[in-house]
């Protein structure tokens, strides 16, 4: 992401951005194996509370949507209506190196490469598995981005749409509808 | 009637909110300590709050933008009217039932508006929500209408103030024991605390009404869910457990009210909302029907025990 | 003025010349029952004596209010039975007009041998209109129960004889005899069996289901009506003027009449067979009446016989035609039939619901009369038995008309499209002819005191009560 | 004016709609709308001959404060409804004959609510019973008719058992005058069965099961008038039985219950039932109109328990509950009579989202049940209100209880058909649907008005039922400027409105400051992700209340008693039958001798 513009932003807006840094509501989602890390993070021993995150429930409520490893091209269509259906600011945060290069997944055909070009993802928290202690340490660094207005990846979104979409478009194909259940 | 009434109520609203959001946030800690972590900070409930209130928001056509509205004009109004240590912005409205069922104006507003969302989610989770509120409310009624019975009154303040200056052996929920166990039981219920949540179960219904809500919508829903708070914590405070001669005094039982009732939802499992009704209308209701006829026949309680 | 002979007489002539002259049978026919009601108006009043012997030695003829009625009901539906359904009556004709004879006879005589002739008249004319249903079966069962209540008429009448000397009716009346004891009680229950038979009543009237059963326009409508009232009308008069009932008679004969009156409807409640709905229907109102001359209540029961001739006329009359049309009276293949018969509908609507007792048609006005004086009579009993059953007709008269009116599938709106046929039951001028019949069950709903002073002068029948029950008395009058 | 004109004139246009609807269908439709929008003027400057009589025919009647009260609401239900009734004429089959039972039966409500006897009273009663029924029939059921009827006339015969038996002992059928002198056992006779047509007019338990039959089946545009009117006749009869048949004195010897004698407390105990039965029933109905139907039981209770207290404060709600509740329930059942002349279904399964396609058919229905549900700022708050301050004021705990069981479960209930019908998806067949013209929405606008104007100004038909108690002779419910006073409390409805206002005015601001919101299709929801492309799926509406449903799901059914009772009926008519009526001449020739041996028996014995 660009990450050297310049601070551009109005008061209110910096206030907003305080607010939005300091209570980070999340959607997980939760295909790969990197959910198994979430649990931890949010109970007593790391407590994800302090720094005002959370799950939930849906993407409507939700600032950043945090994908946990690989994504086939099946559920990459998923993940973009959900993005889609979340409110501004709005920030993806993607999580373990299957987002970054595909992982150990690299070669297959059924998963994605790399996240970034079909969404604009704001912070990579490499590994695989990341621990606990590097997630909290990213998404320290995700406040710390959002606070000086850094988390632009929505911003980025609207303006290239048409860029994503079309990447979107060649790697998900035609969808044929049969009925409810088939596609 | 006049400007000063409004002025006034305006003034308690913002009071309430203040000092309840503040609660919520407190009590976000102490269920942060019966779990063992640290917790969000006292001021995160603001932080939420005025975050959502800033987002985008998406909206699924007038009626969920009103029905908001709605639920957070019909709950503020029932805010204005709760007597706060005897302090009434318009005096004399503090009738039991028109607040209970200016209540349900929220409440039908909120449940319109999650229902036009045309989530089925959201219509599950009403359709529970109101299966709960039936649940709880019939049991809550009954003591009420004993405690009417009883002091020949429905005003919140005035059940309040009959239950003062006699010591904490003078509060309601000590001269109607088994009165009083209902009403804590119930308002378990009405403050939607576990185990009678299951109308907003997170993952089996996504949040149940609250699933299309984001940004100010959002926003809305916490603060309503704040007054509403207040409000169903003050009716119990006020008719059973003495209401408050200070604001101070009102403040300090209401903290602890609430407080407690945190504790007991935290090392709560979660009721079926069937099972919720099965277990209201098994256990509750028979205590506040026996409390009832022993009031009404015997007049015990109504004065002191001793 | 008319001597009430001629009433017999001329119908008896007119029978015999219909035998020689066959082929203007059906106009001697209808030129009788025209000539019937012609001279009905012109009779004269009072006592009339025949053969020069006075009476008790001699027969007399009586024609006061009560006859008079029981002779307009019957000669009026008789000639509204033969206009509607000429074709069929034209068959019949001798036996018509003999009926019609027996009928006069039996409503005007003064003298209980001479009602047994006319009886026995009257119900051979009944035996030879039964077999129009074409079931022998049937009329060979009415024959043999009909049979023995004529047995048993007349040996009852052998006792009264050889204990009183006499069968004049106010012969006998004049005697005043007790009937608490028991020698009289065996011939009471003689006569009684006879009538019972005859007006259908629980356990005596077997032979109804065949007979009424399988009965067409004419006949059904004959049975129902101008036979039923006729011998109710007798009923009346024999156990009123002269045996006056009293003690455990009078209770057992009212108990059968109720009875009668609660089984009848029940019986009626599970039929879907239209003509059965109705022939049990009559045979509860025919207890009811029973139970009400029993009882003395001699107004309330002729207007309940009446409002009943009326209004089984009507409907006999449509079910046979229908019967006839469509090979059925199930009314549940006859759904929506009246869409098409809208008159005819609206006829069969008024007196069923006129039979039920609702208000605005005359059953209503003859309800409330008969309710009006039980309790007046201290009897709480049977008219909460008549309220209570009264549900039931209501019921399946209710349920009948609605099937008959508006067809449709459960759970979508009625719907022309699920009608029967779309044949006329009647022509036009026959349509007319019952919707007039009907209205005037309407109209004498809607004006019964009027209806009520016509049918008794105010005065009441044979020193009994006048109404019991008026409507101007609502108009601050008592 | 005069009332005899009144029944003149609209009979006799009963009579000219029946031929004019022959000419022409529509023509015929309006007539039924002036002829009601007539007899609802006269009406209402007919209070200024309050007290003065009338005469007819042989029909005399008496302006009462209260007959003219309940006339007006009986009217009102008709005359609303009739602006639907040229859009229905199509799907008639008996047009003609429709408009002319319309017309009838008002008549007859008018009649018998002024009725000065007993049997004016009857007369008019039970042709308003009989014309209706022929008007249900041409609905979607016919056996709802006959059901209608069956349960009708229970009441209506025993109503006239009691008459006639109050006649007996009192030789008059004037209403004032009819009870007197009745004691002891005939007393209690009299007055159960003097009720019961009451009961089953209203729909009292065991005697409801007509209403979800006749108001679910009938015509579209005649369940309005019979959930709205005809259910009110009943609460008339109530009215009497305990006015002109001074119940409280004549049982004030008898065993009482918290200060009521037993026989009142045991109808009111059924009432009570009613209002349990009536919302658990209406819970779980899946057709619209049903489920209002069953909200009429449950709010028929209301009115019977009201009515019954016979006090300042209850007996003042139980008369403002009926005006409440006809109002309301008329706005309900045309709200979904329009919804229904739209989609053709009451189904709630088979409707979704029509606030998207009718935004002022949703308004009407939401203030309806607002009010139904007894929810401030709607006059259904204030008329429950009052009567929850009578029980309390009483201390009549189970009737209570009961009263706020019903009142809480009416929220669950009456949020279904919002919830199913107008909210959530709107079906595919739907979605080029139009809103009702402006002639059906009138009747509706007005409907929600009057609920409205009664919540904030309930005052205004407070001050008539005021008169209407001193005209029983019971003191009157206190009133203030805008003030409900009772033992326990007083109600400022208008000062709750405008509070409610000023929340609502601060929840607008901070909405409509905040950056306006993206506006999204109402498939664009959270689904896990998932697509859906069916609307029709993404509904919930049928087992509404499932989890709820499940905890009674074996409760008897009322219905199984009436048709056990008909099959024992049956049994009766069969035994008759075969016992009497063979085919065989042996059969009836025994039983001529058996009863003859009976005879002479009896004969010996006495």
């Amino acid at each position: 992401m660009v990450l050297d513009e310049k601070d551009n932003r109005n008061v209110w807006e910096k206030i907003g951005d305080y607010f939005s840094a300091n209570s980070i509501w999340m959607k997980w989602y939760c295909t790969g194996c990197g959910a198994i890390e979430l649990p931890p993070t949010m109970t007593s021993r790391y407590d994800m509370e302090r720094l005002g995150m959370g799950p939930m429930a849906t993407p409507r409520q939700a600032d950043v949507l945090l994908i946990t490893g690989y994504l086939s091209t099946k559920t990459l269509r998923r993940v973009i209506y959900s993005y889609e259906q979340m409110n501004s600011p709005r920030f993806i945060v993607a999580f373990g190196s299957c987002t970054i290069n595909g992982g150990i997944y690299y070669d297959s055909y059924a998963t994605i490469g790399r996240l970034d070009k079909y969404l604009p993802v704001d912070l990579y928290i490499a590994g695989c598995m990341p621990r606990p202690e590097v997630v909290m340490n990213g998404f320290n660094e995700l406040i710390k981005m959002i606070k000086k207005g850094q988390a632009k990846g929505w911003k980025h979104y609207q303006e290239n749409y048409e860029w994503y979409k079309k990447n979107q478009l060649d790697s998900l194909g035609e969808v044929i509808i049969k009925d409810e259940f088939h596609e | 009637m006049n400007v000063m009434s409004f002025v006034y109520g305006f003034l308690v609203l913002l009071g309430v909110f203040v000092f309840q959001t503040t609660l919520t946030g407190l009590n976000r800690k102490v269920t942060a300590r019966l779990q063992k972590r640290y917790g969000a900070r006292w001021y995160q409930q603001f932080l939420d709050i005025f975050k959502a209130l800033r987002k985008d928001s998406t909206s699924h056509g007038w009626v969920f933008d009103f029905g908001v509205i709605m639920a957070l004009g019909g709950i503020m109004a029932t805010v204005i009217f709760i007597p706060v240590a005897g302090f009434e912005a318009f005096p004399g409205l503090d009738n039991i039932f028109v607040i209970s069922y200016l209540l349900a104006v929220g409440m039908l507003g909120m449940a319109m508006s999650a229902a036009g969302s045309g989530n089925p989610w959201a219509s599950i989770g009403v359709a529970r929500a109101l299966t709960n509120m039936l649940a709880y409310d019939v049991p809550l009624m009954i003591v009420i209408f004993t405690l009417i019975f009883a002091f020949d009154s429905s005003s919140l303040s005035e059940i309040a103030a009959l239950q003062q200056g006699m010591g904490i052996l003078g509060w309601n929920a000590f001269r109607m024991p088994l009165g009083g166990i209902v009403a804590v039981i119930a308002l378990l219920g009405m403050l939607g605390k576990k185990p009678f949540d299951s109308f907003i179960a997170p993952t089996e219904i996504a949040s149940g009404p609250m699933v299309e809500y984001g940004g100010k919508h959002l926003g809305f829903m916490f603060i309503l869910h704040e007054f509403m708070t207040f409000i169903e914590v003050s009716i119990i405070l006020s008719l059973f457990f003495g209401g408050g001669a200070t604001i101070w005094e009102y403040m300090l039982k209401y903290a602890v009210l609430y407080t407690f009732m945190n504790i007991i939802s935290g090392v709560m499992p979660r009721f079926k909302i069937d099972q919720a009704v099965k277990y209201f209308y098994r256990v509750p209701l028979a205590m506040a029907i026996v409390q009832g006829l022993v009031v009404i026949f015997t007049g015990l309680g109504v004065t002191l025990w001793f | 003025m008319i001597n009430p002979v001629f009433m017999i007489a001329i119908p008896l002539i007119l029978a015999f010349l219909s035998l020689v002259a066959a082929r203007i049978k059906k106009w001697l026919l209808l030129s009788g029952v025209l000539i019937n009601i012609a001279i009905l108006f012109f009779l004269e009043k009072g006592e009339t004596v025949i053969g020069g012997f006075k009476p008790p030695f001699g027969i007399n003829l009586i024609l006061d209010n009560y006859s008079m009625v029981g002779l307009a009901l019957a000669g009026l539906l008789l000639l509204a039975g033969v206009v509607l359904s000429l074709d069929k009556a034209d068959k019949y004709s001798t036996v018509l007009l003999t009926a019609l004879a027996g009928i006069n006879g039996m409503l005007l005589t003064g003298d209980l041998f001479n009602l047994f002739i006319f009886m026995e008249i009257t119900i051979i004319s009944a035996y030879i209109l039964s077999t129009a249903g074409k079931k022998p079966e049937y009329s060979f069962n009415y024959l043999v129960i009909g049979s023995i209540g004529s047995v048993f008429y007349l040996a009852g009448l052998v006792v009264f004889y050889s204990l009183t000397g006499t069968l004049n009716m106010a012969d006998l009346a004049a005697q005043n005899l007790s009937m608490g004891t028991p020698e009289l009680l065996v011939p009471l229950f003689l006569i009684f069996t006879a009538f019972a038979i005859e007006a259908k009543l629980i356990p005596f009237g077997g032979w109804v289901k065949g007979v009424y059963g399988n009965s067409n326009r004419l006949t059904g409508a004959l049975f129902a009506s101008v036979y039923a009232s006729t011998v109710l009308f007798v009923f009346g008069r024999v156990f009123n003027e002269v045996f006056a009932l009293s003690g455990a008679v009078q209770t057992i004969i009212v108990l059968i009449g109720v009875v009668t009156f609660a089984f009848g409807e029940a019986a009626a409640f599970r039929q879907v067979k239209m003509r059965r709905i109705l022939l049990y229907s009559s045979i509860g109102q025919s207890g009811l009446a029973a139970a009400l001359f029993a009882l003395g209540l001699i107004f309330p029961a002729v207007l309940l016989v009446i409002s009943n001739a009326v209004s089984k006329f009507i409907m006999f009359s449509i079910t046979g035609k229908l019967r006839e049309i469509y090979k059925t009276d199930d009314y549940t293949d006859l759904k929506g039939v009246f869409f098409s018969n809208k008159l005819t509908g609206i006829a069969f609507s008024i007196s069923a619901m006129s039979l039920i007792g609702l208000p605005l048609f005359f059953g209503f006005y003859a309800k409330l009369n008969a309710l009006t004086a039980l309790f007046n009579g201290g009897n709480w009993f049977i008219p909460a038995v008549i309220l209570l059953f009264a549900i039931v007709e209501g019921a399946y008269f209710i349920r009948l008309l609605i099937a008959l009116w508006a067809p449709g599938k459960e759970g979508e709106i009625a719907d022309k499209s699920h009608a029967v046929g779309e044949i006329r039951i009647f022509n036009i001028k026959k349509s007319i002819l019952v919707f007039i019949l009907s209205l005037v069950i309407l109209a004498a709903g809607l004006i019964p005191d009027l209806a009520g002073k016509l049918i008794s002068s105010d005065s009441g029948f044979m020193g009994g009560d006048g109404p019991a029950f008026t409507m101007s008395q609502l108009k601050g009058g008592e | 004016m005069n009332l005899t004109i009144i029944l003149a004139v609209t009979v006799v246009l009963a009579v000219v709609s029946f031929f004019i609807t022959r000419l022409n269908k529509k023509a015929g439709g309006f007539l039924t709308v002036i002829a009601s929008l007539f007899a609802f003027v006269g009406l209402f400057l007919l209070k200024g001959s309050i007290g003065g009589e009338f005469s007819i025919f042989y029909f005399s009647f008496k302006i009462t404060m209260v007959g003219w009260y309940f006339a007006l609401i009986m009217v009102l239900a008709y005359s609303m409804t009739s602006f639907f009734n040229p859009f229905w004429m199509d799907k008639m089959m008996y047009p003609g004959s429709y408009n002319f039972m319309y017309l009838l039966s008002m008549a007859g409500t008018i009649g018998m609510f002024f009725a000065k006897d007993f049997i004016t009273l009857f007369i008019f009663w039970e042709t308003v019973v009989w014309s209706s029924t022929f008007i249900i029939q041409l609905g979607k059921s016919r056996k709802a008719s006959y059901v209608y009827y069956v349960v009708s006339a229970i009441g209506s015969m025993a109503t006239l058992f009691a008459i006639m038996m109050a006649y007996s002992v009192s030789g008059t059928f004037v209403i004032s005058e009819a009870f007197a002198g009745l004691s002891g056992g005939a007393a209690i006779a009299v007055f159960f069965t003097f009720i019961l047509s009451g009961l089953a007019k209203i729909g009292i338990f065991p005697f409801h099961v007509w209403l979800p039959a006749a108001h679910g089946n009938a015509p579209h545009t005649f369940s309005p008038v019979l959930s709205g009117g005809l259910v009110k006749m009943g609460a008339f009869i109530a009215f009497l039985s305990v006015t002109a048949f001074p119940a409280y004195e004549i049982f004030s010897g008898m065993f009482k219950v918290m200060g009521t004698p037993f026989p009142i407390y045991f109808l009111m105990a059924l009432g009570a039932i009613s209002i349990i039965v009536g919302t658990l029933m209406a819970i779980k109905q899946e057709d619209a109109k049903k489920l209002l139907a069953y909200s009429s039981v449950a709010n028929g209770g209301y009115i019977l328990i009201g009515i019954l207290m016979l006090d300042q404060v209850g007996f003042a709600g139980g008369m403002m509950h009926l005006v409440n509740h006809a109002v309301a329930s008329a706005a309900a059942f045309l709200a979904i009579a329009a919804v229904a002349y739209r989609t053709g279904t009451t189904k709630m399964s088979e409707m979704g989202g029509m606030i998207h396609r009718m935004p002022v058919t949703y308004i009407v229905y939401l203030v309806a049940i607002i009010s139904m549900a007894g929810i401030p700022p709607m006059g259904g708050f204030v008329s429950k209100w009052l009567i929850f301050q009578g029980l309390a004021d009483k201390g009549m705990l189970f009737l209570a209880a009961a009263a706020f069981f019903g009142s809480i479960g009416s929220f669950m209930y009456v949020f279904r058909p919002l919830s199913a019908v107008f909210l959530g998806q709107t079906f595919t067949r739907d979605l080029k649907k139009k809103e009702v013209g402006f002639f059906m929405m009138l009747p509706m606008l007005i409907l929600t008005a009057l609920s409205i104007l009664a919540g904030v100004f309930p005052n205004t038909i407070l001050r008539v039922i005021t008169e209407i108690q001193a005209s029983v002779g019971i003191s009157p419910v206190t009133l203030a400027e805008n003030t409900i006073v009772t033992v326990n409390g007083y109600l400022d409805a208008f000062r709750v409105f405008i509070v409610f206002g000023f929340g609502f005015t601060i929840a607008f601001v901070i909405f409509i400051v905040r950056r306006k919101s993206k506006k999204v299709e109402l498939m664009d929801t959270y689904t896990s992700a998932e697509f859906i492309h069916t609307r029709e799926l993404l509904h919930y509406s049928s087992k509404f209340y499932a989890p709820f449903e499940r905890l009674y799901d074996k409760a008897p059914d009322t219905m199984k008693l009436y048709k056990k009772i008909a099959v024992k009926i049956g049994e009766l008519g069969n035994l008759t039958e075969s016992l009497f009526y063979g085919h065989k001449p042996e059969k009836t020739v025994f039983w001529v001798m058996i009863t003859g041996i009976f005879v002479v028996i009896i004969g010996g014995v006495v």
